[in-house]
């Protein structure tokens, strides 16, 4: 029994916390933001991660990974979501989780390395414009050649993807079980004919979005691929999200009391008001345990746990609400501060909000919590 | 009980109604319009609308007539604001001058200011700012530290103010000012009337989180002003920002809750157009927020009712700050759930663009901050309406 | 423009008020309380509210009652609340309700007179076990001739009613458009042949509830009865109730405040705790705008506003939340002592969560809100 | 990450787990059983039952074998309360004393004290209550004013405690005292054992709002106690007290996590009786309450990983005092809410019955005062966890 992380991974968070507060801090961060039509997308960052491993840690070691789990990986999306860090990180490991779990061996060796290296930037569209997650929000469709058509929309980095990992209905469409044939991820290289990428517009400046369209696009199928493949990438796309967002919340949370601790109103520290201060203890006990269920969530996956699915729902319900409610907190304690373009409050606020409806928002997740805790009882 | 208005209250409001109608161009009421425009531009036509509105009879509805007001009552005042919400007229450049400082001075002007202030504020031909909050003195307004030195005839006044509204393009400002040196907390303050113009004042925007540079920080460096641009009596700061607030109080929100139902059906529509408004579970939720709308209009004719029957409502206008601003935040929470998978997008479907209630749900964040903020406006209820004994 | 009580409207408050302080305070409430196998009908009580007219003012002028609106019978309904008073005093109103706008003269003069002066007790009984407030909930059918068969549930004293308004399903029931004939109410005799009424345990002892059998029993109908009829019964009932809870809601709100105003902990009063004193202020917002709501759709009903099943929807949801939040908190900052069977506490929560259910739960309210604010957009 | 448990954690719940099976009648998992019995009724069964459990060898499973225990880890000690709650054993009546006093004597007793109390303890031979909060003195220990004079070997005890679980069939009660004449606060106490049965000793149940008993006031008049009675030292009751409470924190909740499913499961049964389990708002609802239970879980594993690894938990066993309180009445919230038109009915319809279940309900308005408030709680994290600054 040992359900916490390891000296190795609390080190590796310490690592990469001190490595982004070092070379790519809330100041970094601005220039981003600020720069709405930019590519979103800091070299020196980049080098930074792919110098660190930190593409590496799901890559098997014959691909010159390090081999380790989505716990590993959570450990550093939650140091991103804590410094609300730009640029392609996030959905570049899921691609690569894709080619990891569905790919074929050229594939896997083509792609792995390179990703693992930070030579390679590559992303996920697997739904189509309001398309929910799951294989009734795919908009494109497949040809058995090979071939793609149809839309994604809000493709995270499309615009410096040398890899879009896209998901596509084959002939009628997946079954009613969800499984099987009918859907298939897909190897595209963005600057093939047939593909469209425009921007889109987006509050949150710490990412960049973009709508692809695709005519007759050329791209290569995971030959591993179906429903499940996609459920299974949605799960993992879920946990990454969770952790960004209890990330961020624990970040929001710990500015704030830094902060009320010291402004002083009506002769006292804020933080000292009773009524701040058990808000902000109830916002600490939410994070809390968003942290531990995105833990148990990405261990669930991990060890293929058969309570997977319910822990996956539960731990992204949980981070979104800590997410939504210590960012207004953010706002609100900050007093007038927190409200301005200024103060970095609305980073957390604006990519809180982005995450929340990423890979299924709280209300999909806790249908699939009904689906999985009510109709079971018997 | 009785909800219908008085024949001159109808007869206003048809008139109103008529005088709108032939005013407001139609795409003032599409829901991007004032979102689409750059900000100096906006504050423009907003300031020439007051400016016709003005001369058409319709502000100062219920001032004395004597100050160029229409003699009316709060009904017609709350007629109004409900009919300016309802025609999705923009919401005036000069409420502050024209909510507080014209009562205020009214009540203690001396008969200079009366005759020099009040006219041109009620036409519009100067815009007044509140210089009341500073850094460190927020919901704490005794904190302030800006401070004017007396030399001769005029107060040398240094200090800085924050959040005022349209500071960059304010005319004047009535500001809270410690004149007696070594004074503190409520004493030794004044009500000082400074120009914007003139030598020494430096405003700075400040921009909000949705992008819009509504607010702006006022520095005043050895700026010079007559002693006798004072309201209420120097040293009297503190009773006469007392007596300025006061004036909010009788505040019916029936003009709010006519802009938040704009807000509730822009919001309906956009759940339509994403297919949400079927959903049962979306329905409830924006049921419960419309559940709070419709109680701050009950809410809102009760208070215009106390009003009109002459009731001092005292601290009781804490509940609806706290009402109105929580019905209108949460409609907006609701607003972000609903949006679905691309929640994330300006524009989540082609058809659909959310630029102006976003700018909106941003803005929805800050109105339970300003003007005392939920929790002074919780201390208040619980102290003074409930006589809860003082937490130290 | 006068939305308010008047004058006399808080005249009648305070003598309602004084009255039950005087001769039937909590401890007469206990009696009740604690006696479940009892008919929760003291007699005394029923003879004040017979003296007082508290039954005779909806009733015309023509059979001696006060002829005022539901706006007056929501200050009584009320004060019942805050005294959390047992008997049958809104089950007979409501019935009264019926007879006032359904009946025929006849009806109404054999009726209303013995009603206004309290010596009758009636009560409805409009649904069937599990049945919602609607058509689709009743569960008694009328035959031609006037034979009612069928159950209610949950009827409100019926076992010391001399008279039950009951509702019933008539040839192939009412149409899709709710309106129209297919449901009548009906005049009971309870003591005629066909009638069996079990008492229901239910955890709020100050009310008895019955269920009714019904088995060919001889009914009279009331002639201008329909599905309107039944809605507009339906409407008034839950305002009725809904005035009940805001009155309950804010005695128990004002009964925590005095109470935390005096018990010390840690060297201060409670209620000078910040964290509490602002929950507290949140819930006297929440009061104030459900008596607001109550008073105006009381007013709607009366006047015949358009607005009126709006405004049906709005107050009983809010009263709903009032109720329930107040009497949680009441305990809460009550303290262990809240929580006892010798408190008064319970007797306001236990009342509060029936009235939540009666005529209409919050959801049900909620979703009416929807129907009538969502749909309506153009 | 690990979550399986060790091999001989793991045969230690497979041993215990058929023991339950072969020991644990079927009709006690009977949604209604317990509910159905008188409360003597229940108690004795309750005591028989832990009795017999203790002569299993599963009492005291992470004590010293010094002390009559099993030696065994946090873990398994979990694996106790996870596996009572899965077999729907009932809730120890010696709870107090297993979980607070025991610990207690054994760092802090003298050597009579752990010879003669700890056994019988275990075995269940003596039923131990709890004396700490007063009338005046709930959440507020060190307000209490029960006093001790001394009097040659031994205490003359006079005050009235209350809340005390159990009072009416308590053998002894472990209870804090004021035993040096004019301290105040958290100064001059002492922790006293004192025989429930001698003269001077009364109880009076206290009827909780559900109808049940289980709590007691205990009065004290001039009852004599033996000086050597006391645990810890003379005058350093406040010191002991700390130290005792400590003993909760280590505690996992994965115990009550396992006992909150079995209610939520009994809920899900009466929502699809009632025909509710397939409205999707009613879904949202149950889903929401369960995502707070899973969250209990994991939480509940993290807690024991801390205890394992030898980590103090501190402070932060107010999280886990806050979630559990709060998820288990949020369950029973959501329980009230889904009744629909009958919910004011014992039997809303014929086939079920929510006898156990209200009793249940009311049970969890009282989670969030007893063991420290909600308030309380709060106030710890935000000054002991996040490091707030005090308030006044």
């Amino acid at each position: 029994m040992f359900f916490a992380l390891t000296d190795e991974q609390r080190a590796l968070a310490a690592s990469v916390r001190d490595l982004l507060a070092g070379r790519f801090d809330l100041a970094a961060v601005r220039a981003v933001f600020d720069d709405p039509a930019g590519d979103g997308h800091p070299l020196d960052l980049w080098k930074t991660i792919g110098e660190q491993g930190w593409l590496s840690v799901r890559v098997p070691t014959e691909h010159d990974g390090l081999d380790l789990g989505l716990v590993d990986v959570q450990v550093i999306a939650r140091e991103f979501g804590a410094g609300v860090v730009p640029g392609p990180w996030a959905a570049t490991v899921l691609a690569g989780e894709a080619v990891l779990r569905a790919g074929g061996p050229e594939q896997a060796a083509a792609v792995l390395g390179p990703l693992a290296a930070g030579d390679l930037v590559a992303t996920v569209a697997l739904r189509g414009p309001g398309g929910g997650p799951g294989p009734d929000g795919v908009a494109v469709r497949a040809t058995a050649a090979g071939r793609l058509d149809g839309i994604a929309s809000g493709v995270e980095y499309a615009g410096v993807a040398d890899l879009v990992v896209v998901a596509a209905i084959e002939g009628p469409g997946p079954s009613a079980a969800g499984t099987g044939p009918g859907l298939g991820l897909y190897l595209l290289d963005p600057t093939v004919a047939g593909v469209t990428i425009e921007p889109q517009a987006a509050p949150d400046g710490t990412t960049r979005l973009a709508a692809l369209t695709l005519a007759g696009a050329a791209a290569t199928r995971l030959p591993g691929s179906g429903a499940a493949a996609l459920a299974d990438l949605r799960r993992r796309g879920a946990v990454l999200a969770a952790a960004d967002l209890v990330g961020l919340a624990r970040a929001a949370l710990t500015r704030t009391v830094a902060y009320d601790t010291d402004r002083v109103q009506f002769g006292r520290p804020v933080g000292s008001f009773q009524a701040v201060a058990h808000h902000l203890a109830d916002l600490h006990v939410a994070v809390t345990m968003a942290e531990h269920a995105v833990l148990y969530a990405a261990h669930a996956l991990d060890a293929g746990r058969p309570d997977a699915d319910l822990a996956v729902a539960v731990a992204k319900s949980k981070a979104n609400q800590a997410g939504a409610d210590t960012t207004a907190a953010m706002i609100q304690y900050h007093g007038g501060i927190g409200y301005t373009w200024e103060h970095d409050a609305h980073f957390f606020y604006k990519r809180a909000r982005r995450l929340i409806a990423a890979f299924g928002d709280s209300q999909w997740h806790r249908e699939q919590v009904a689906r999985l805790t009510i109709d079971s009882v018997g | 009980m009785d909800l219908t208005y008085s024949p001159a209250a109808a007869e206003f409001r048809a008139e109103l109604r008529a005088w709108l109608a032939a005013n407001i161009p139609a795409r003032w009421a599409a829901p991007g319009f004032w979102a689409s425009l750059d900000e100096d531009e906006a504050f423009d036509l907003r300031r020439d609308w007051e400016r016709r509105k003005a001369l058409a009879g319709f502000a100062g509805v219920d001032w004395p007539v004597e100050f160029g007001g229409r003699g009316g009552t709060p009904a017609m005042a709350a007629i109004l604001d409900e009919e300016l919400a309802r025609a999705r007229a923009p919401r005036s450049v000069n409420t502050l001058g024209l909510t507080f400082l014209a009562p205020t001075l009214m009540a203690v002007g001396t008969p200079e200011q009366k005759a020099e202030i009040i006219g041109p504020l009620l036409r519009n031909e100067v815009i007044w700012c509140q210089g009341f909050s500073e850094p460190g003195a927020g919901s704490d307004l005794a904190a302030l530290r800006t401070h004017g030195e007396r030399d001769g005839d005029e107060f040398v006044v240094n200090g800085q103010k924050v959040w005022t509204t349209f500071a960059r393009r304010g005319d004047q400002i009535f500001t809270m000012v410690r004149t007696e040196p070594g004074s503190s907390r409520h004493r030794g303050l004044s009500l000082l009337l400074i120009d914007m113009h003139a030598p020494g004042v430096e405003v700075r925007p400040i921009r909000q989180m949705s992008g819009v540079s509504e607010f702006g920080e006022v520095f005043f460096t050895d700026v010079r002003v007559p002693a006798a641009a004072c309201v209420g009596g120097l040293g009297n700061g503190w009773a006469t920002a007392m007596l300025l607030l006061s004036f909010e109080r009788g505040a019916s929100a029936i003009g709010q809750y006519t802009d938040y139902l704009r807000a509730f059906e822009e919001i309906v529509r956009v759940a339509r157009a994403l297919g949400r408004d079927g959903d049962p579970v979306v329905r409830q939720e924006l049921a419960r927020r419309r559940v709070e709308l419709e109680c701050l209009r009950y809410h809102s004719l009760h208070v215009l009712t106390e009003v009109e029957q002459g009731r001092d409502l005292g601290f009781a206008s804490s509940v609806t700050k706290l009402q109105w601003s929580q019905a209108y935040q949460g409609l907006f929470e609701t607003f972000d759930e609903l949006l679905g998978p691309d929640a994330a997008l300006v524009r989540p479907t082609a058809d659909v663009d959310l630029t102006a209630l976003r700018r909106e749900s941003f803005w929805t964040r800050s109105v339970t901050i300003w003007g005392g903020s939920s929790q002074v406006q919780r201390s208040i209820v619980a102290e003074r309406v409930l006589g809860l004994p003082r937490g130290s």
